[in-house]
C-alpha cells in the first residue's frame, strides 16, 4: 500500500524523531535551515512510503499529515 | 487517489509550540486533543496548566483552560470538579509541579477521591527553570542543583508517585505509560482515553496517568537518545503499566 | 418584634454567605474561625452545595481559584497564619481577575502567636501581602450584623469587579454572639458578565483564566487595567461612617472591634464636654482617604486607635497629608485597648 | 420603661457547669425583651484545661464594647474562678458566690456580696446539673431588668431539643434561685 | 589592577553569603534566581556547609527557621509569586526571633505574571505580607557589588538583631552581569549572644525557641519588646545614598534597579541645567524618613520612581508629611521606566 | 523496705498538663522523656513541638525545643539535623499537622531519606481547634467538619500515612503503635527508643512511629472506652505492627 | 509482693485508666473534687497492690508513683 | 586615554550562535581594560524558543542603567534578529549584519551598515562555530575603544575549561573578523 506525507517544514525543529521512527526511511533531515533556523526533515523516497503515520505519531510538533491511496 | 489518514487533531491549534527540539509535551498535547475529539467532550471539558514548560499549554490545546499556581492543580481541579460535575476535569502536571511543590495536594485529590484526571508528564528535570533536580531525578542524573549527580544518600531515590497513589483508596485507576516509540505512544493515548472515558461515565474516584517524557535539553540528550535513554534507563526506576484499575 | 436571633460572627457570616449566593466553601480550620467552616460542613450539603474540607489553607485558596474560574461563587475563611499561607493564592485570584471572597479573622501574631483578637494584618490585607501591584477591596463590619450584612456586599463586589474581596473580623467579632438578623440585606446576586467563565464551551473560542502574560509590555498593559479597575473602586466604592465629626477637635479613626471601644470612649469625651467624633472605615482598601482629608486641618486632630501597633494609622496619615497632627494609640498580641485608655489618650490629645 | 441602663457580667466556673448555656440564656432573654446585648464566650484552646468563663453586657442603648474587663457583676461558681475575677469586680459591683464549692473570705468591702450555696440547691432539686441556672435566677432576682419568669420563657429557644425534657427543671432551678435570695 | 571578575548578580550574592558564613542554604527554584540554588548546590558542599533543594518554598523556610534555631547561619532565596508563599514562615521567623537571611529577586506579578524585573513587591516586604505587627530589616543594592557587599551585612543585622532580614533585588540585579569583588566587604561575623539557640544542653536550663504565647497579656509584652527592638533598628540602621540633593528643586527618590535609570535621567537634567538630586534608600525597612523629612519643604518637590505602580512613594509621602509635592513615575508588569521618560517626568514637575 | 520501681521521668517536667482527661499526649510524652533518659542524650536531643494540642509540648519536655508552623516541623527538623547531624532530632506530630497540612514536608523528608524521627500521634481528629475532621478520621466519625459522619465518597478513606511512607526507600524504620494498654504502651516505647537509636548509630534514613492515641474529647468517649475504641476499630484501618526495617 | 503506689490526687483528671489497667483494683474513683474539679483516683485497697506498674504505665499525667517491697 | 564615552550595544541572534559568549568576552576584554561594563543576558523561558539576545554596555563612566532598549551598536546574525532589533537602532547607529544569514534591504538611512558574510568567514577558517569570534572581531575593529588582540587575550578567562583546545581558533576568528573590514 502506497503513502504519503506532507511536512510543514517551516515548523520543523529538527530533532530526528520522525526519522527513526520511519520503518522505511522515508525522512532525511534537509540541508538548509528554515526560518527558525533549524534543518527541518524531508521527505525525501516518496516511493518507499507505505503510509504507515509512525513519523506523524512520534513528530511533537504534530506536523506531519498522512495519505494512504 | 489518496485519503488523508493522519493529522493534527481537532482541538490542537495548528501553532509553532515553545517547546525544544524532541520535547515529549508536544506528543502528550496531541494525545490529549486526540482522546477530546474521539470522545467528543471538547465543550464540557475544562484542562489546567501547570507551571512548567507546559504552562503554555493553553496556546495549543483548544479547549477551556486555566493557569494555575505551581503545583495546586489538584486543587484547582477539586473545586472546578465539585462544582462542574458534569465536566470534564484535567491537570496537566509535570514532575517539579506534581511530586514536588504540589506533594500534598496531588496526595490529597488522590486521598479524597476526586473524580478527576491528571496527566502527569515525568521528565525527571525541571524544565523551565533551566534544569534543576527534580524529586523523579534518576539516581547518578546530573542537573544544575546537583552538579555531581544525584546522590540517593543526600537527596533521595526517585520518588515513585504511580506507586504511591496507587495506595490510596480513592485512586481507582493509574498507569504508568512512555511515549518513546509508536507502540508505547498508543498505549499512552489508550491510558488517557481509559481515564477521560471513566470521568464521562461518572465512575468515581482519581485517576491518573504518568507519561515518562523526554526532556533532550536538560538531559544533556539528543532526542533519539533521550527516548533511547527511557526505553532503557528510566523505565527501570519507573516500570511502565497499569498499577491500578 | 425583631426577626433577630443570637449568633456568634463566624455562623452569620456562614449564613449570609449562603444566602447571598455561595455555590462553594473550601476551606481549613483554625481558631477563631472554626465555625465558619463546621456551619459551612452542615448547611451547603443540606442546599445541595459544595463543602470542601482543604488538606491546607493553600489547597483551599486554589479550589476556591478553580470554582472561581468556572463563574462560581466561591469562598474560603481563615485567621492570620492561614490568611499569610493564601497570599501567593490571592495574588493569583488578582492577577487571573477571579471573583472570591476571603474572610480573615485576625488573631495575634506574629507567627503563631495566640488566638485573640487583633487587627495586625491591616497591611496585609490592604497593600497586598501577596507579590505583584495588586489591591482587593477589603470590608470591615463592627457587629455580628454589619459583618453579615457585608457578605452579601463582598460578594456583589467580587463579581462586579472580577476580584477577590477580603471580609475582615477579628477574635471578638468571630466568636461574639449578637441578636442578627442574617437575612437583612439579603438580595440576589447581582448580574454580571461572566462570560470570561470556563465551561461549556458552545459557539464561542476557549476561554482562557491565566494571570501569566509574556511579550514586550503585555503584563505591563495588564496591570495597566487593573490599576485602572482599582481606580474606579477608589472612586466609586469608599465605605465610612462619620460620627460627631463636623464640630470634632479631635477625631478618632478606628474600624470594626476597635470603634466599638473608641464609641465608647468618644461617648464619655463627649460627656466631659470635649468635641471628639468618630470616623469609621469600612472599606480598609479602597480607604476613605478624600473624607479623611476633607476633615482634616482647621485645627483639627487625628487619633487612630488600632488593635496592632499602628497599621492603619499610616492611611490616615496619607490622607491628612500634614494638614492635621494624628497620633496613635493601640494594643496587639490579643491584648484589647480599654476604654479608659481611650479616653486618656483623647484628653491628652486635647490638653 | 425602666430609665437607660447597661451592665457588664462575667461568670465563671468549671468546663461542665454550664457556664456557657447560663450566659447563652440570659442574652436569649435580654434580646427577646428588647434590650441590646451581646454575648463573648471564651473560645479556643483555652476552653480545655477545665476551666469555663463568658461575657455578656446588655442594656437599652447599644453595646458599644463587648468585652467585659471589670465587670457590674461577677457570678463564679468555682473557686479558680473566684480568686482569678474578683479583683476585677467593679467597685460598687456585685458577685454572686456559689458557697457550695467557694468557702474563701471576701477581702473586698466595695461590693455586694450575694452568697448563695448554689449547687446544693440544685441538689436539693435533684438536678445538680441545673447550678447554673439557680445561678441566673439569682442574678435576675438580684436585678430588676428582666424577671426570672422571662429567663424560662426563653429556655425552649437555647436548649437543644434532645434536652427538651429538661425544660421544667431548669425552669424550677432559675425561679427556686431568685426565691433563694428573695 | 582591580580584583573584579565578571558575575551575575546571583551568583555574587551566593559567593558573599558563602564568604560572610553562610552554614546552610535551602531553596526552590524560580527564575530569575535560579543561579543562587545553582551555584550554591556547587559551592556548598566544597565548603562542607549544606545545601538542600527543597520541595517547596514553605519548605525551604522552614528549613531556615530549623537551620537558624541551631544557631546556623542560614538562609533562602526565591522570588516574587515564592516570596509570598514563605510569608507564613517570615513571621514566624519575626515571631520566634531567629536571624535569617532571605534574598528576593522580584520579577513581575501579580499571579504568575512573567519573569522579568520589577519592584512590586515593595509593600510586601516593608509591611509584613505575613500577619502580625513585624518588620524585617530590607536591604536593596543597585549593583552587582552592592548586592554582594549587602550579604555581610545581611547575616549580622540578622544576628545582632535576631530576626530575618531581605535582601532586595529583580531580575536585572540577578541577571546582570557586572565587574565584582565579592570580597570586598568580607569580615568575620559579628559576634553575637547565641545562648538562646538549641542543641548541646548542658550546665543550663532547656531552651525553647517560639512564637506562641499564651496567658494574659504575654504575647502583648513580647511584640512590645519587639516593637521596642525595631524602634532602636529606626533609629540607628537607616541607610540611603543622597547625591546632589542640597541644592536641589527636586529630588528624584528611587532604590535598586530605578535608581540607577533615575540617576542618567538626573544627570541629562543636570545637563539642562535643572536641579536635580537623587536620594536613593538602602534600607527599604528602616526607611530613611528623617533624611527625606530633614530635605522636605523649602519649596522642594519629590518625585519618587519605581518599578510598580507607587508602593515606595507612600513611604516618602508619610516621610515629607505635606511639605513638599511628591509625583511618582513608574512602570511595573516586567516594563522598565526609560531615561527619557524619567528625564520628562522631571522636567514637568521643574516647569 | 520499699524502693521506687516508678516514677516520672528526668526529661519529663513535673507539671500539669493542658490536656484533657484520658488524652494520649501524656503517655506519648513520658515515653519520648523515659527513652532521652534511658540513652543518656538529654543534651543532644532537640524536639519539634508542632501546631495541634501538643504546641505546648516544650512546657512538659524537659529538653531543648523548638515551636513552628502547623505541618512544617519534618522541614525544619531537616534543617537542624542537617547542621546539626551529631544531636538527636524529632519531630513530634499530629495527624492534622503530619497528615493534612504538612502532607509534602513528611513526605519530602522521607523521600530525601532525612535522618530524623518523627513521633506521628494519630488520633484521627483535630484536637487543638475543637474536633474537625482529619484526613486519618475513621469511616462513619463524626467530627464537627463531616457532622453526619465521615463519608469516604466525599471524603475520602482514612489516610494511611506509615504504609504510604513506607513505599519511599529514604525511610527506613517505620513502626504503628498504640497506647491502649500497658503492653501496647511498652511496645511503643520500645518503638520510639529503637528509632532514637538508630538516630543515635548514624543509621541512615528516615524513621518513623505512628502512635494510635485517644482522644476522649473530640471521640466523645470515656477515655476507657477510647481505648477500647483504638483496640477494636481504630487498628482495623490502621493495623499495628511494624511497616520497614 | 507487696507494692505501693501514690498518686499526686492534685493533679489527677479522674480518668479512670488507672482503675482499669490495675490487675488487682487497688485504685477506685474519689468522691471529693480536686482544685481542678476533677474526682481523683484513689489508692484504696493497698493490700491488694502488687508494684506491677501498670496503673502508672497507662496515666497520662505521669503522677503515680510506684514501689515495691 | 579616549574621551569620556558610552557604548550600549545589542548582540543578537539564534540559540546556538554563541551569542551569550560573545557578550560575555566583550565585557571581560573591557572590564580587563579598564572600562566600566555591564552585562545583560536574555534569561528565563525566553531563552527557550530558539532566539537569543543580550545587552552590553560599556564605557569610561560607571553604567546607570544596563538596560539596552536603543543600542548605539547592533549586532545581528540571524534573520529573527535582524526585523526584531532593526526598528530599535538609535539614529546614527552601526549595524553590524551577518550576510551570510540576511539577505535583507535595510530600509533606513540614518544609520551605518557594516555588512560582512560572518558565518562564511567561520567557515572558511574551518570553524563555524565561530562565526561569533568573527562578529566579535568586527565589532571591535569598527570601534576604537578596544582593541581585537584584546579580546584574544580575554578568551581563556571566559572560556570553558575544556574548550581550552578552541582558544587558538577563536583568536583566528576575531582577527579575521576585524581585517574583514579594514
Ligand atoms: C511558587 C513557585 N515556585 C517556583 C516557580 C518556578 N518554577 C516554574 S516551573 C518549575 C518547575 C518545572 O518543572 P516541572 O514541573 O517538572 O515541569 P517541566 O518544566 O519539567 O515540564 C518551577 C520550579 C514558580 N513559578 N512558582
Ligand atoms: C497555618 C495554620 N493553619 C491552621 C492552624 C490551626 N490548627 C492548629 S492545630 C490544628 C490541627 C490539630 O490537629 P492535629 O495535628 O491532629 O493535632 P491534635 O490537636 O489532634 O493533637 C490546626 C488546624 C494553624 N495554627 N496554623
Ligand atoms: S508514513 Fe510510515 S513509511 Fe511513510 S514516512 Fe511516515 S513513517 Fe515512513
Ligand atoms: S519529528 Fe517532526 S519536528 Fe521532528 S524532525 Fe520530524 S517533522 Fe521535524
Ligand atoms: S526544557 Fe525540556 S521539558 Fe522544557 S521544552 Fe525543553 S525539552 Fe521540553
Ligand atoms: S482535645 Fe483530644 S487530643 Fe486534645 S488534649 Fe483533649 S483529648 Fe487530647
Ligand atoms: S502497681 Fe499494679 S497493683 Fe499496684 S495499684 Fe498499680 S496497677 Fe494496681
Ligand atoms: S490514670 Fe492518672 S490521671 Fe487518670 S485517674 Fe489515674 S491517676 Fe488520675
Ligand atoms: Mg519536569
Ligand atoms: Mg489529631
Amino acid at each position: 500500500m502506497a503513502g504519503k506525507i506532507e511536512i510543514n517544514t517551516d515548523r520543523c525543529k529538527g530533532c530526528y524523531l520522525c526519522i527513526e521512527a520511519c520503518p522505511k526511511n522515508c525522512i532525511i533531515i534537509g540541508q538548509e535551515t528554515n526560518a527558525s533556523g533549524y534543518f527541518p526533515a524531508v521527505f525525501e523516497y516518496e516511493d518507499k512510503c507505505i503510509g504507515c503515520s509512525m513519523c506523524a505519531m512520534v513528530c511533537p510538533e504534530v506536523i506531519i499529515k498522512v495519505y494512504r491511496d | 487517489m489518496s485519503t488523508l489518514v493522519y493529522e493534527k487533531p481537532e482541538s490542537l491549534y495548528d501553532r509553532k509550540t515553545h517547546y525544544c527540539p524532541g520535547c515529549g509535551h508536544g506528543v502528550a498535547h496531541r494525545l490529549i486533543a486526540e482522546t477530546i475529539d474521539e470522545l467528543d467532550i471538547r465543550h464540557k471539558t475544562i484542562g489546567i496548566a501547570p507551571v512548567g514548560c507546559s504552562v503554555l499549554a493553553y496556546n495549543y490545546l483548544n479547549i477551556d483552560m486555566v493557569e494555575v499556581a505551581h503545583g495546586r492543580a489538584p486543587a484547582v481541579a477539586t473545586g472546578m470538579k465539585r462544582v462542574k460535575p458534569d465536566h470534564i476535569i484535567f491537570a496537566y502536571q509535570g514532575d517539579g509541579d506534581l511530586a514536588s511543590i504540589g506533594c500534598a495536594e496531588i496526595m490529597h485529590a488522590a486521598h479524597r477521591g476526586e473524580d478527576i484526571t491528571v496527566i502527569f508528564v515525568n521528565n525527571a528535570i525541571y524544565g523551565m527553570t533551566g534544569g534543576q533536580m527534580a524529586p523523579t531525578t534518576m539516581v547518578g542524573q546530573i542537573a544544575s542543583t546537583c552538579p555531581n549527580g544525584r546522590d540517593p544518600l543526600k537527596e533521595g531515590y526517585p520518588m515513585q508517585m504511580a506507586e504511591i497513589l496507587s495506595i490510596m483508596p480513592g485512586a481507582t485507576y493509574i498507569e504508568r505509560c512512555a511515549i518513546t516509540d509508536p507502540a508505547n505512544i498508543r498505549k499512552t493515548k489508550k491510558a488517557i482515553k481509559h481515564a477521560f472515558q471513566r470521568q464521562l461515565d461518572g465512575e468515581n474516584g482519581f485517576n491518573m496517568v504518568e507519561i515518562l517524557s523526554p526532556c533532550p535539553t536538560y538531559w544533556r540528550m539528543s532526542p533519539v537518545d533521550a527516548k533511547k535513554h527511557i526505553t532503557e534507563q528510566m523505565t527501570k526506576t519507573f516500570p511502565l503499566g497499569k498499577l491500578k484499575g | 418584634m425583631s426577626e433577630k436571633v443570637l449568633m456568634c460572627g463566624n455562623e452569620a457570616v456562614a449564613e449570609a454567605a449562603i444566602q447571598a449566593g455561595l455555590d462553594a466553601f473550601f476551606g481549613y480550620p483554625i481558631t477563631p474561625q472554626n465555625e465558619i467552616p463546621e456551619y459551612m460542613s452542615r448547611r451547603m450539603p443540606e442546599e445541595g452545595r459544595v463543602f470542601v474540607q482543604s488538606e491546607s489553607e493553600i489547597a483551599a485558596i486554589n479550589m476556591v481559584y478553580g470554582a472561581a474560574a468556572t463563574g462560581a461563587r466561591a469562598m474560603t475563611s481563615s485567621s492570620s497564619p492561614g490568611i499569610s499561607l493564601k497570599q501567593e493564592g490571592i495574588s493569583y485570584l488578582a492577577g487571573s481577575q477571579l471573583p472570591a471572597v476571603i474572610v480573615n479573622m485576625m488573631r495575634g501574631g506574629p507567627g503563631l502567636g495566640n488566638i485573640e483578637p487583633s487587627q495586625s494584618d491591616y497591611f496585609q490585607a490592604t497593600r497586598g501581602g501577596g507579590h505583584g501591584d495588586y489591591y482587593h477591596i477589603a470590608l470591615a463590619g463592627n457587629s455580628v450584623q454589619e459583618m453579615a450584612d457585608l457578605m452579601y456586599d463582598a460578594f456583589d463586589l467580587a463579581d462586579k469587579y472580577r476580584g477577590p474581596v477580603m471580609v475582615i473580623g477579628d477574635g471578638i467579632l468571630a466568636q461574639m454572639i449578637e441578636p442578627v438578623d442574617v437575612f437583612a440585606k439579603k438580595r440576589p446576586p447581582i448580574q454580571t458578565d461572566k462570560s470570561w467563565a470556563l465551561g461549556n464551551l458552545k459557539d464561542r473560542s476557549p476561554n482562557i483564566v491565566n494571570s501569566l502574560f509574556l511579550g514586550d509590555n503585555v503584563l505591563e498593559n495588564h496591570n495597566l487595567r487593573l490599576q485602572a479597575k482599582y481606580q474606579i473602586i477608589r472612586d466609586t466604592e469608599v465605605r465610612f461612617e462619620a460620627t460627631d465629626t463636623e464640630d470634632a477637635d479631635l477625631i478618632v479613626v478606628a474600624y470594626g472591634i476597635a470603634s466599638r471601644i473608641a464609641s465608647s470612649a468618644i461617648r464619655k469625651a463627649r460627656k466631659k464636654g470635649l468635641k471628639v467624633g468618630l470616623f469609621r472605615p469600612i472599606t480598609l482598601w479602597p480607604f476613605p482617604a478624600k473624607p479623611i482629608a476633607a476633615l482634616a486641618g482647621q485645627g483639627r486632630k487625628f487619633l487612630a486607635v488600632e488593635l496592632s501597633y499602628g497599621q492603619m494609622v499610616e492611611d490616615v496619615r496619607l490622607a491628612v497629608n500634614g494638614a492635621s497632627p494624628v497620633d496613635f494609640y493601640g494594643r496587639a498580641g490579643g491584648s484589647v485597648p480599654t476604654v479608659e485608655a481611650v479616653l486618656e489618650k483623647i484628653e491628652e490629645n486635647l490638653k | 420603661m425602666t430609665n437607660s441602663f447597661q451592665e457588664k457580667i462575667t461568670i465563671a466556673g468549671f468546663g461542665g457547669q454550664g457556664i456557657m448555656l447560663l450566659g447563652k440564656l440570659l442574652a436569649q432573654t435580654a434580646m427577646k425583651n428588647n434590650l441590646n446585648v451581646t454575648y463573648m464566650p471564651a473560645y479556643g484552646a483555652e476552653v480545655r484545661g477545665g476551666t469555663a468563663n463568658c461575657m455578656v453586657c446588655l442594656g437599652t442603648d447599644p453595646i458599644a464594647n463587648p468585652m467585659v474587663i471589670n465587670p457590674d457583676t461577677l457570678i463564679v461558681l468555682n473557686k479558680a474562678s473566684f480568686s482569678k475575677f474578683l479583683p476585677k469586680l467593679k467597685s460598687g459591683g456585685k458577685i454572686i458566690v456559689n458557697t457550695s464549692k467557694i468557702d474563701n473570705a471576701i477581702d473586698r468591702d466595695d461590693i455586694e456580696v450575694i452568697a448563695a450555696p448554689i449547687d446544693d440547691i440544685a441538689i436539693a432539686l435533684d438536678s445538680p446539673k441545673s447550678a447554673n441556672m439557680v445561678a441566673l435566677g439569682i442574678f435576675l432576682q438580684s436585678h430588676s431588668f428582666l424577671s426570672p419568669q422571662m429567663a424560662c420563657d426563653c429556655l425552649c429557644d437555647v436548649l437543644a431539643k434532645r434536652y427538651h425534657s429538661m425544660l421544667q427543671v431548669n425552669a424550677d432551678a432559675i425561679l427556686k434561685g431568685a426565691q433563694s435570695i428573695q
